[in-house]
């Protein structure tokens, strides 16, 4: 199935084993529904299906007060960009509730939003902002790659005694891969997966990355050059063992993310990369992300920004060219 | 009755509003059909059915008067005079876009004619329209600024941020509710119980108008008292038009949402021939007159799409420029 | 007349209002004081002159019935039954806080007493409100909650959209605005056009009432009307109670912006004395009575303070505690 | 004088200069303003020193408006923690205007805001949200930590035609130091400035980490360990030539800031010196940056989240005890 349908699943079996989950959000109910939620409001209804009007920073304050109140809320914000908009939300109530009342009260919300891109609409409806949420501690940022992970992931996070901001990515909604329909099925935060095993060099990536990375390797495979590819599924939590862990073998690693590469998520995997492994790298962590700019909206030039397979293999090849030097430090 | 004798807009006004709305609806007509066969590859949020409140901005705005407007704005463009080959060249990613195609659909401004952005947030232009209220008045101009926006960008906080500051300072600008009923695919009172978004204006102290926005007459009525009493220092108006769009959210929405009776009512009020035979009616133009103009519309939409596809597609070296007023701000 | 034949609450619910709004007193006394000998090291929005407000939510709701506050919520939290010692821990820093003393004097909360969330976000209380009443519908209970906001929280667009939704969805819910005439140091005046704050439900769809929120009879008699409406499934209400704050913004505040007549008729409106006088004249109390109240409240605060004082500052360890459920997700 | 003072001083003088300044902001006028804008709509009328309501998103969109118009405006948002409020028009409308239209409007806005902490106040008034900002395209985000840079980046901010963040640190505005009075002093926006030389390791930092980088380097100094003390002033841009240009000579390198660590600016400073420096560098660079956990009210609890001279120190001595053992790369 695809991963639209795959959330679908998600969220259709949450509303279904537990009245505690609605969903609440713009344009989520049917018959104007067509993304993840599409179905759902006439199977369970528009009470907990519930379409509100364009208030981003209210919609994510009512699924924190229910979420105190035990309920499993699932809240929707259509595009990440207007996710400033109920970022004060997110980072001083739901992120921070449990810590600040002593765990008297919690926010266990999930955020759905999705990422833009790809489609010729622009810089205000493109960005992929992760890195803003894994600097605030308190919540959990999670992005799956695959329709499987998609489902056990959000199935996890609806469930999750943490708020979770969940990230779709609109250029992966159609892809297909086999998916579990148990509806216990689930996978949890915090596990990073080896998409595939490679011994030359790591690429760390997550969400639309990975297809990329996969492209990549495959490309690389042809070239004779082994790469493997880490999923990183969760940003926070963090998997650091498994990055370590593959990185110490390969000794090479390269990240990719559609987000913008300075201050970008990747920055943080490089400064872990080069504390726990400084010895045993034989090159700089390379980085593949977004370019600093604002997307343009004409595909041609979007295309510019983003990571691709090319850049991956380049970066690749930047790791196995390099020449150390180390003997001329502490010159 | 002769239309001399009529209380409104003089002739050549009425006659302007035909063709502005001509305008726009060929506009919208063409690209539609360029995007429905595959000519032409953009993204559009048609503005189809609304023109009558595009127009009597337009004819009623002076050209040194500002307009902020959204994502849904080629009707409102047209009507505040951007030149069409910028407007489609920056729809279709062309060097003669406003932005020089890379901005895209959502985000074209020309200040030249007066239009200083369109937005893709929803409630997001209503601040900065305050802003360049703020600057009129901090200039000593007498310049009006209208923010066009939809029914559903009502219930944004930014909206009312927005409202309130106006109507507290009394800033020169006018607040146009593009009420058509829907935002995206949810009817607007399933998102307000307010039964007119007019009752809105109560809640920052400025006056409230509702009225048919499918008649560019009530419109430009409402819209020149409010205009008259924004540039005589009496404050802002919340004008609430109500319209329909006729090709739903963006182009290729299958409208199943829109039930049917909603739909035929709403093509029944369509402003294009309601106000062509009010215009006959009234004697102010004939019919050949008015066909005339809308060929003309049509022409001058062909001209400006042919200028448009014989330009170049906007410049790679576009990511180097325009991030920073200097590009070696960048990050490397 | 007699008070029995007099309209308005029941001789206990007076008595129980003078007795919490003595208390409220008493504990923002005993804090004030000791911040400003250097005795008591705390952050502190003082809520003195706001008693009666706070007394009348805390005598018109059900121990079941939430309440959502402030920064400047002393008063609100000891009208809803928050203990003494928790609230003041929390203050301090104490282990006994009622987070144990790690989320200090804005972020208090105290569900068993249906208080909620104290936030420190102007504005940003009345979307949370939003999530509880929508919890206490979906769970079928006739529980009410009352977001409890400053008239400067109604300029934002927080206040807004959650206004909005709660209108929409007819939800169990009171929005109380303490109109205390300022926001940190602007006057109302200065940051809406609207003369009283409760003009605003009318953007909404919902009533919208403005009482003398110094006298605590007036603003029982509109909350249970209120409160009423919304246990009753008939949607929230905006409920503009006006009043003061004696002490500034925040404790220390040289107020050098209030002009002295304004003080001084504040000083003349202060609900406490005003409120025990009309219970003498009433003959609800006796002075005796009232004097023991007045006397109890010192002493409850009091020992409230030493139990606070004995008490352990928070714990080092608090650090590793309650970021997220389980500690093991925090990054290294 | 004070870094208040400073502030003061390059606001007076910018409204005095030019007509195209104004302030816009909550209680910045008087009697109410007690922060850098104390006196200044005495001097320049309520008009140019705009008192406003309680709405962060309006304050910076009509900052905007006017900016497109040729004035320039300085918005306050009082505390960053609400910055989220204003983001939506920060990144989707100042940042990005400039690009979106070609350059045919502009937004140079500055938006001075203060970072709380140390005063008992708690998570939501707390935080330090450069990162946010610096992965923003468009943006520049400018941090002082003396009264004289304070003072001449501010001077810079206001005028230059780009979107400026400008932190100022409710810590630092108490401190004092010499200020040019001169009002045509600036500071260029982009220039690191090295604060203390030496020569064993380079401390990098900014705002309120400055500080505690100097004492740590006084007491470093007195172990006969040679600290110099790097001001970025400015994360974007950022000086990189100058990072490198100190971490290739001394080799070790320590990055301090109050915002949190993980996923702080601290990541992509390090992202950088390990790509550029890479066979230089003779131990792993270190980052002493908050802790990840909301900020507690309590000031013992506080005190062990932020930064201070001791972590600096004890991370430096983890720099200089690092014994390499890089033959054992490539495994
Ligand atoms: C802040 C924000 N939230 C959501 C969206 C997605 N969205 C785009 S248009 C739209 C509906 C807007 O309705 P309305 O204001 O009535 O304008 P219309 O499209 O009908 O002209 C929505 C929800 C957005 N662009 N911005
Ligand atoms: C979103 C936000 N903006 C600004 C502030 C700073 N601030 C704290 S209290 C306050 C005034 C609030 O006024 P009002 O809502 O009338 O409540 P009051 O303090 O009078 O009880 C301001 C501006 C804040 N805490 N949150
Ligand atoms: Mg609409
Ligand atoms: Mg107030």
């Amino acid at each position: 199935m695809t991963m639209r349908e795959a959330l679908n699943l998600a969220l259709d079996q949450a509303l279904e084993r537990d009245e505690r989950v609605f969903l609440i959000g713009e344009d989520i109910a049917d018959p104007g529904a067509s993304g993840p939620t599409a179905g759902l409001s006439s199977r369970y209804g528009t009470e907990r299906v519930l379409d509100t009007p364009i208030s981003e920073a209210a919609i994510v304050g009512a699924a924190i007060g229910a979420a105190m109140e035990g309920f499993r809320p699932v809240a929707e914000i259509m595009i990440m960009d207007f996710i400033g908009i109920a970022a004060d939300q997110i980072i001083n109530h739901a992120a921070k509730m449990r810590f600040m009342t002593g765990g008297r009260t919690t926010a266990p919300i999930t955020v759905r939003t999705q990422i833009y891109g790809g489609l010729g609409t622009g810089a205000t409806h493109s960005q992929s902002l992760e890195a803003w949420f894994m600097h605030i501690p308190g919540l959990k940022v999670i992005v799956p790659s695959t329709p499987r992970d998609g489902k056990g992931l959000l199935t996890s996070a609806i469930f999750d005694d943490d708020p979770c901001i969940f990230l779709e990515t609109i250029r992966l909604q159609g892809q297909r891969g086999m998916v579990p329909v148990d509806p216990g099925f689930s996978i949890p935060l915090g596990q990073a997966d080896v998409k595939r095993a490679g011994t030359d060099v790591t690429l760390i990536s997550y969400g639309r990355g990975v297809v990329e990375s996969l492209g990549a390797a495959d490309a690389l495979a042809r070239q004779e050059i082994s790469a493997e590819v880490l999923d990183l599924r969760t940003l926070v939590p963090l998997d650091t063992a498994a990055i370590i862990e593959s990185v110490h073998r390969t000794t090479r690693a390269v990240v990719v993310h559609d987000a913008v590469q300075f201050a970008g998520p990747g920055a943080e995997i490089v400064a872990i990369l080069q504390r726990e492994l400084f010895d045993r790298l034989s090159a700089p962590v390379e980085r593949v992300g977004a370019r600093f700019v604002p997307n343009p909206a004409p595909p041609a030039l979007e295309s510019q920004v983003y990571p691709n397979s090319e850049k991956i293999i380049a970066a690749v090849h930047r790791t196995l060219r390099w020449k150390t030097t180390r003997e001329g430090a502490r010159g | 009755m002769t239309t001399e004798q009529a209380a409104g807009p003089a002739l050549d006004v009425r006659r302007r509003l035909y063709e502005l709305m001509t305008l726009m609806k060929a506009a919208d007509d063409r690209l539609s059909k360029g995007i429905a066969s595959g000519e032409l590859q953009c993204v559009y949020w048609p503005s189809r059915g609304q023109e009558a409140i595009a127009a009597a901005v337009g004819a009623v705005l002076r050209l040194d008067d500002q307009l902020v407007t959204t994502y849904r704005g080629l009707h409102d463009l047209i009507g505040k005079g951007v030149p069409l080959v910028e407007i489609y060249g920056e729809m279709l990613g062309r060097q003669v876009g406003s932005g020089r195609g890379k901005g895209g659909t959502m985000h074209i401004a020309h200040p030249d004619s007066g239009l200083m952005m369109s937005t893709g947030i929803v409630g997001a232009g209503p601040p900065v329209a305050v802003g360049l209220a703020m600057a009129a008045r901090r200039k000593g101009l007498d310049r009006v600024t209208v923010a066009s926006f939809g029914d559903g960008a009502t219930n944004t906080g930014s909206f009312h941020e927005a409202a309130n500051m106006a109507a507290l300072w009394d800033l020169p600008l006018v607040l146009v509710c593009q009420n058509n009923q829907y935002a995206e695919m949810t009817p607007t009172g399933h998102t307000m119980k307010i039964a007119q978004v007019a009752d809105r204006a109560a809640g920052y102290g400025m006056p409230g108008v509702r009225v048919d926005g499918n008649d560019p007459l009530a419109v430009v009525a409402a819209l020149e008292e409010a205009v008259e009493r924004a540039r005589a220092g009496a404050g802002p108006t919340l004008l609430e038009c109500v319209t329909f769009r006729f090709r739903g959210h963006y182009f290729g929405d299958p409208m199943k949402y829109i039930p049917t009776e909603q739909m035929d009512a709403a093509i029944a009020a369509d402003p294009l021939p309601r106000f062509r035979s009010r215009l006959l009616d009234d004697g102010v133009c004939g019919a050949r007159e008015l066909d005339e103009i809308e060929t003309a519309a049509v022409s001058a939409v062909d001209e400006a799409l042919a200028a448009v596809l014989a330009a170049p597609a906007a410049a790679l070296d576009e990511l180097d420029r325009d991030v920073y007023a200097d590009p070696r701000n960048c990050p490397a």
